[in-house]
């Protein structure tokens, strides 16, 4: 099944973030970096696979990917 | 089957049947003299009416498995005696919070520690109310006849059930050993209540008082009806969730505590002989109060004014009752009991110094005799 | 009225069960009161056993026996012990098979060699059957039927001939010692 | 993939308690992920825990939830299970929980292959009572209690529940979080007592103590000492040193204690002329 | 080293370095808030002293290795709070029923269970002294200042084992967890009591009473010394072998009792301030004494004849201080603690109706302040 | 050979409350075999019990002897080793002492390595209660309460301890005497925590339900069903039935604890130059 | 090393002995044999060989088994 | 005498610890009285955190800061948090680099860039000891020589210098603002 080629965005929920870190650790395609308040921003969406990674170590449910609209 | 309704029943197969009556569905517990008989039947029973029974590793579990069980919506019972009661402190305390309907039975034998296994003894009256850390009214009935044992187990349901709360059902090993003749109420006239279910469909906070009659007790939805609701042994507010504020929490230790001591009047029941015009008031309960009844009969037949007051329940503590025989002008108030005076305790804290007390007491496993309370009546005398 | 009776020997002798019988006899088919109480512990596995029996015509209070009025003895341990409680001008049976030394008592004293008929009726299982019958029949305080339904409700069908034949056997033994007999003791029937 | 799971939380009680970088989050998500994937109705879902920052996770798990007494979430869960067998019942556990006091109620539940799902958040410390050490602290490392380097033995959480005769056995790490997820839809489906070892970073107690300066470099720990279990097997054992294995250690078909139970029931019924 | 003889310490840790100072060389404890700095100091202390330290998997394995280290020569020591303290209870009246002297610490939280883990409590101060089941008196001791935990640690260590007892410190949150000054006495002025010992080669009976002063204690050999004796949780006799006698049992359990029971005055402690002509006494214990120590100065600074009864022994109950103090005139007792009325109810026990008891409570964490005690105070006025 | 044992037993004692055929004498009579056969010092050894039957064996050995509270024994010796190291500390439990009420301790002393050495007298059902089902109890035996035959699985208590982590693990039986004694004394000898599961006859109540008419047919059961370790593992297990294995399944080194605690100990006096 | 034949000793204490059998049944040699009184009586003390398998089974420490003096 | 200090901020800044040596200093150097309380559970976790002090010339009653006299606040958070229970006429203490806003107060407000300081000097960690210097130079409660003992009692050798050299500094600017310095409340000093 060929995956279409839609791009994905993520969300992030400053108000549950705690800024460990590790999205942006996680993320094989540099999409996110650390802000300024230690909290992730998305630098490069394009880039972003879906992979999940970032989501799925966020201890603090505070980071949604999904299929852009 | 029935053709008779007359049966003779040991004490602790009186409360497995009065259990199921009640409709208990779920049992857990451990063995212990003297009260495996309860468990025995339960494995035996219990399946034969679609119930589980279950003997788990220890008492901790048996209590929490009770606990378990009744949030999921059963009707459920332990059964314990001295050591096996110890342990499950912990975990009635959890019931308490956390408002968690269900049955405690204690057949109480020696202590303290592994004490007389086989022998009686009475010395777990104020375990059953502070056994537990923390502050926690409890509702401890205790039966004396076998016959009260079926009803009173009953009644223990129907008082876990509409307070929400644990109910600890005092026996000792007298009445729990004990074969006497029970006559079955015909199963339409029992008086059988179940727990309040909140409306389907409402928002429900499992620990908020509503209006009314018995407002102070929340419903109590089950597990896997669709409520979706959050249980914790934690200080919580109404919604059941965990609280650190004190303004949040005092009102709720203060209301699981009064909705047993506000109903003091309505949960005491307590059997009176004599005590109209009695000059000396005989106080006991559980298998004692069979010596102390014999003694009180016995002395009015040679024309002394004794009186005798059996509690059947004991906790809340029947102050009230007390208190009303006391304002009566009594020259003492004697008090055979197999411990070494709790329950004389409780009594001289009620009296408020308006008659001496006076402890009649055996610890080692020897059921007070009649002449015992007759000697210490003549002494009084 | 208040008649306690007391049933002790050996564990394994059936007298526990005995009087289990006897006192449920009593509470499904008659309108007295009943208290059965039994021995418990360590003591009551193997060794010796004891079940006592209650009969009142109002509830009984204090539940325990301490000085019977009936006391059947089917090993000699259990009459040296018990011997000395027997209430004045009560009974004791004794199973003559074992009991070969009787104290002297303040009561009537009745034999029978109760083992040694079950063990002739078939199987000595049953001799707690002929000293229930005894009781039964010496006192009065139930009937044969009724003490028959209460066995059948309680033991298996396989057992009922036998059992009601040990039953019946001692009903007889025990009318006719209530109809005198060999007295042992210095004292008066009950 | 990319489902909402926040329909799975009580998203009025976030963020929740525990430290950043906290595993306990992860593993959280993907027991919840696990749900999801696997369709469960969550009105039939109930979730029990015991005591520990571990089990904290249901209060903010939108099922019904039952926050009970320290080690006897099994115990408690005993009694939801087999007094309504059609529910799922998930225990969530620490180490501490599930191994030091509750260690009794572990192995008993599996021995029984009760239809429970037991996921322990292993951090190998108490993180709620502060960093004391606790059954699976490896030896040597340090703890508020161990001063001078822990010197009891640990549990392997796995081989103990597999010795107690649990018929599905299996771990995986917060770093593996794709495969913490499949190995819990496992669990959940496996009918009997599943067991998961879920090791999950506490950065505050035990990373700080162990020069683990933050919860990324636990998870890069877990990254390298993590062996599957075929290579695990194969391993020399002298070559083995902090590395542990990973991946489903059992899985094994044994008649569920619910479902005997309802033979009794039915026996019982039958013989009573109930049925 | 230790130039200075003043400290800051934690109430926790004033407890670990008074048990040191006492003897202390065993403690197997389990971590629990707000208790577990004990565990942790003891597990940094102990070792430098050629002691041990064992975190044992729960607090019932705490309790038993406690017993066994204690019978096997060492002085030992557990703490815990509340849910810790309920399971410990079993395993406590082991030790009352075998006479083996040890120190339990519980640091009160709130609950009922799990309650409010970091916020104070003195709600277990009825679950100290009926947390078991059976008859067993026990001493319970409760410091309200740091350096009183230093002094009563070790005194709880002395009476452990002068008579051969568990002995109970009951501290409350706010205790355990304040850091105030301890000025340490000098080695040599500390009174250390160790247990008795057979005399060696003598016929060993390890529960007989002796002649003479104590002789209600019976010495304690340690296991290894060679006496090969028999410990059991069954009633047992003088020789420590079980019984199923009444008469046998009987004086056991009533000794156990009445070593304590006995010595109510000797054991009894409080600090009394302007008790001699007050009329309104105010009663209270741990850290709510000092809120009532605050209020009754602040009173007593505005003329009002209000004095305080802050009780250091909860058990056995200082009936006979009460009494004292209440044979003047009273016009009430004002009793502020941190639960429903527990003290208060002990209280009125003992006073016979001679003045009105009133509580001042608060049960979700928040310390009893000066100001509401002097309303109550200002209520009875 | 025929040493005098009496001088190990109280014998003012005797005779003990067992019923008649209990294996627990046989099991009793073997430790003290072992006692006397390893010259033991008897003023040394310690006995530590919990409650049941077997836990009463104490009362008649003539050495210290602790008889506790249920399933606690193995946390009392706990306590006895560790203060005074120097004991040999023997306790002795039953089935549902030691893994029903007390499985906690048992396996949290065998993951400790702590040297004890644990007697378990195994008869399968609680003998003190009259009769009971315990976690031993095989799967559709009759007990008081298992009416209508056992449901729940079984403990294998060797593999139990084994995943806890016990260094040394055996079992015999009351029929094999003479190697039960000598697994017990390789169990004494042993350094650290052993363990040996000593299969012994309730004819009164595991025997009578269970048709086996008395203590000889249950002996001659363990006899037809007692295989050695090796002929075991060569057993297809189509065919092991209601066998079970005999013999030592484990025995390894590994730090004692007692030992290891000594050196914090040193560690801790070196610190603050105690020592 | 050859053992020398000297004979033995059984001893039975019938105090302690509570008739459960299993020494008779474990005599390999027909030593002994179950008495009246259901407690064990030694019929042929020659042909014990001292193999212990009596007392070791004795549930009751009721048996003793000695080279005679 | 008695006079209540609190110390608030972020879990991390080591306030608790401030708070603790202060007491410590009293504690073993001089005759006054003391007790320290501190935040406990999950809120002191990561989250906010404080130490409370109270000094006396007699034991302490009450041990509970409901009012202090000094406090300092060394987050936002902790400052509209705490603000409103200062003592009337007491000084609040905030460290201007993470304090923006400052409610009305009845009493003194000073103002001082503590972290920013603290990270000039090497190690933003040091700004507890810069705090604790503050409060010892402003209120005099303590000597400094006597806070350098009790520091150097509890921390790490490596940690001194730099420790000591931040609590002189912090000791210097409470002795100046003791002497005056922007008033911003409209109370009066303490
Ligand atoms: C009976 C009892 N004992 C002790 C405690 C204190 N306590 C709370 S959580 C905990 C340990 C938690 O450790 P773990 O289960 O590993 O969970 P974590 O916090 O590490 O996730 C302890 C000892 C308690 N609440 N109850
Ligand atoms: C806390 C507690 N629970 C239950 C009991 C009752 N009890 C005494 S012994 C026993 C079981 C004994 O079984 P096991 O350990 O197998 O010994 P056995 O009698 O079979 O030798 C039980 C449940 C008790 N004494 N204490
Ligand atoms: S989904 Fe993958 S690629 Fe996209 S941001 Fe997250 S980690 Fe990076
Ligand atoms: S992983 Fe989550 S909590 Fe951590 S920085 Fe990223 S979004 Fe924030
Ligand atoms: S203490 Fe450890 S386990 Fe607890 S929330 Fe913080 S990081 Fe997680
Ligand atoms: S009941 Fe069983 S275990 Fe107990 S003494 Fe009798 S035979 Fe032995
Ligand atoms: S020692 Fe051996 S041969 Fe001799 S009597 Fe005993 S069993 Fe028989
Ligand atoms: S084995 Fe022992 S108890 Fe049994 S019959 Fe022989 S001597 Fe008697
Ligand atoms: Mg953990
Ligand atoms: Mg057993």
């Amino acid at each position: 099944m060929a995956v279409e080629a839609r791009p994905w965005d993520v969300k992030i929920n400053s108000n549950w973030c705690k800024q460990c870190g590790l999205c942006v650790a996680f993320c094989p395609r540099g999409v996110l970096k650390l802000g300024d308040d230690g909290r992730p921003v998305v630098v490069d969406i394009a880039r972003c696979t879906g992979c999940l990674l970032c989501e799925m170590h966020c201890p603090d449910f505070a980071i949604a990917v999904k299929r852009s609209e | 089957m029935e053709e008779s309704r007359s049966r003779l029943y040991q004490g602790n197969e009186a409360c497995v049947e009065g259990a199921i009556a009640a409709g208990m569905r779920f049992f857990a517990g451990y063995p212990i003299t003297p009260s495996t008989e309860i468990a025995e039947l339960c494995s035996v029973r219990l399946p034969q009416v679609g119930g589980t029974f279950i003997q788990m590793e220890d008492e901790i579990a048996s209590m929490a498995a009770v606990c378990g069980a009744s949030l999921a919506g059963l009707k459920a019972m332990t059964a314990t005696s001295g050591p096996g009661f110890s342990l499950k402190q912990e975990n009635i305390g959890f019931a308490a919070e956390a408002e968690i309907p269900c049955v405690i039975v204690n057949v109480q034998r020696v202590g303290p520690s592994t004490g007389m296994p086989t022998s009686p003894a009475q010395g777990d009256l104020m375990q059953a109310r502070w056994g537990r850390h923390g502050d926690q009214e409890i509702v401890v009935l205790s039966p004396a006849y076998v016959d009260e044992v079926y009803s009173l187990t009953i009644e223990a349901f129907n008082i876990a059930e509409e307070l929400r709360t644990p109910v600890i059902l005092l026996m000792d090993e007298v009445v729990g050993h004990l074969r006497e003749k029970v006559t079955l109420p015909k199963p339409g006239d029992l008086v059988i209540k179940d727990r309040k279910k909140p409306v389907p469909g409402s928002r429900y906070l499992p620990y908020a008082p509503g209006e009314g009659e018995d407002g102070d007790v929340p419903p109590l939805a089950a597990f896997g009806d669709g409520f979706r609701f959050h249980v914790t042994g934690l200080t919580h507010g109404p919604d059941g969730f965990p609280t650190n504020s004190p303004s949040v929490g005092e009102p709720q230790i203060k209301r699981i505590n009064s909705k047993i001591s506000s109903r003091r009047e309505k949960l005491c029941k307590a059997e009176e002989l004599f005590t109209e015009d009695a000059d000396i008031l005989v106080v006991s309960f559980g298998s004692s109060a069979r010596s102390a009844k014999k003694a009180v009969k016995d002395l009015r037949a040679v024309g002394v004014k004794v009186g005798l007051l059996r509690l059947i329940t004991l906790w809340p503590f029947p102050e009230h009752v007390i208190q009303r025989i006391a304002a009566g002008k009594l020259k003492a108030v004697i008090v055979p009991e197999m411990n070494l005076g709790q329950l004389a305790r409780e009594v001289r804290r009620c009296l408020d110094g308006r008659a001496p007390v006076i402890g009649v007491n055996r610890v080692a496993g020897k059921l007070i005799e009649p002449a015992d309370v007759i000697r210490a009546v003549q002494e009084v005398k | 009225m208040r008649k306690e009776f007391r049933l002790a020997g050996a564990g394994g002798q059936g007298l526990i069960s005995a009087s289990i019988i006897l006192a449920e006899a009593i509470a499904s088919r008659t309108d007295l009161y009943v208290a059965q109480t039994q021995s418990y512990g360590p003591e009551s596995r193997g060794g010796s056993s004891r079940g006592d029996v209650i009969v009142s015509d109002s509830q009984v209070d204090y539940p325990e026996v301490t000085n019977p009025e009936y006391l059947l003895v089917m090993t000699q341990d259990a009459c040296s012990t018990y011997a000395k409680d027997l209430a004045p001008g009560g009974v004791l049976i004794a199973d003559s098979t074992y009991v070969k030394e009787i104290p002297s008592v303040n009561g009537t004293v009745k034999s029978y060699p109760i083992s040694e008929r079950a063990r002739e009726m078939g199987r000595e299982i049953v001799a707690n059957m002929i000293g229930l019958g005894i009781l039964a029949g010496l006192t009065g305080v139930v009937s044969l039927e009724v003490l028959e339904e209460a066995v059948m409700e309680r033991l298996p069908k396989s057992t009922w001939d036998l059992n009601k034949k040990a039953l019946r056997h001692g009903f007889e033994v025990g009318m006719q010692m209530a109809g005198g007999g060999e007295e042992v003791g210095e004292g008066t029937r009950a | 993939m990319g489902s909402d799971l926040t329909k799975y939380l009580r998203v009025e009680k976030l963020p929740h308690i525990w430290c950043a970088g906290c595993g306990h989050g992860i593993v959280t998500q993907a027991i919840v992920r696990a749900i999801d994937e696997l369709g469960l109705d969550p009105a039939k879902v109930t979730i029990v825990s015991g005591i520990g920052c571990s089990s904290r996770a249901p209060g903010y798990m939108n099922f019904d939830t039952l926050h009970t007494t320290h080690g006897r979430a099994i115990a408690f869960a005993t009694g939801v299970k087999l007094a309504r067998p059609e529910l799922k019942v998930i225990v969530i556990t620490g180490d501490g929980d599930a191994a030091a006091i509750g260690g009794n109620h572990l192995i008993h539940a599996a021995r029984r292959n009760i239809d429970l799902t037991v996921v322990c958040y292993n951090n190998s410390i108490y993180g709620m009572t502060s960093g004391q050490y606790s059954p699976v602290t490896p030896l040597g490392s340090f703890a508020s209690t161990a001063p001078y380097g822990m010197v009891e033995r640990p549990f392997d959480l796995c081989e103990l529940v597999m010795g107690a005769g649990g018929t599905f056995v299996a771990r995986s790490t917060t770093y593996h979080a794709r495969h913490l997820t499949n190995v819990i839809k496992q669990a959940i489906q496996h009918k009997g007592f599943s067991f998961v070892d879920a090791l999950s970073q506490c950065p505050t107690y035990f990373g700080r103590r162990n020069n683990m300066k933050d919860a990324l470099a636990m998870l890069n720990w877990y990254k390298e000492n993590a062996v599957s279990r075929d290579d695990w097997a194969k391993m020399p054992p002298a070559e083995r040193g902090s590395k542990f294995p990973i991946g489903v250690f059992r899985d094994e078909e044994a008649p569920e204690y619910c479902e005997t139970y309802r033979k009794v029931i039915e026996k019982a019924m039958e013989e009573v002329g109930a049925k």
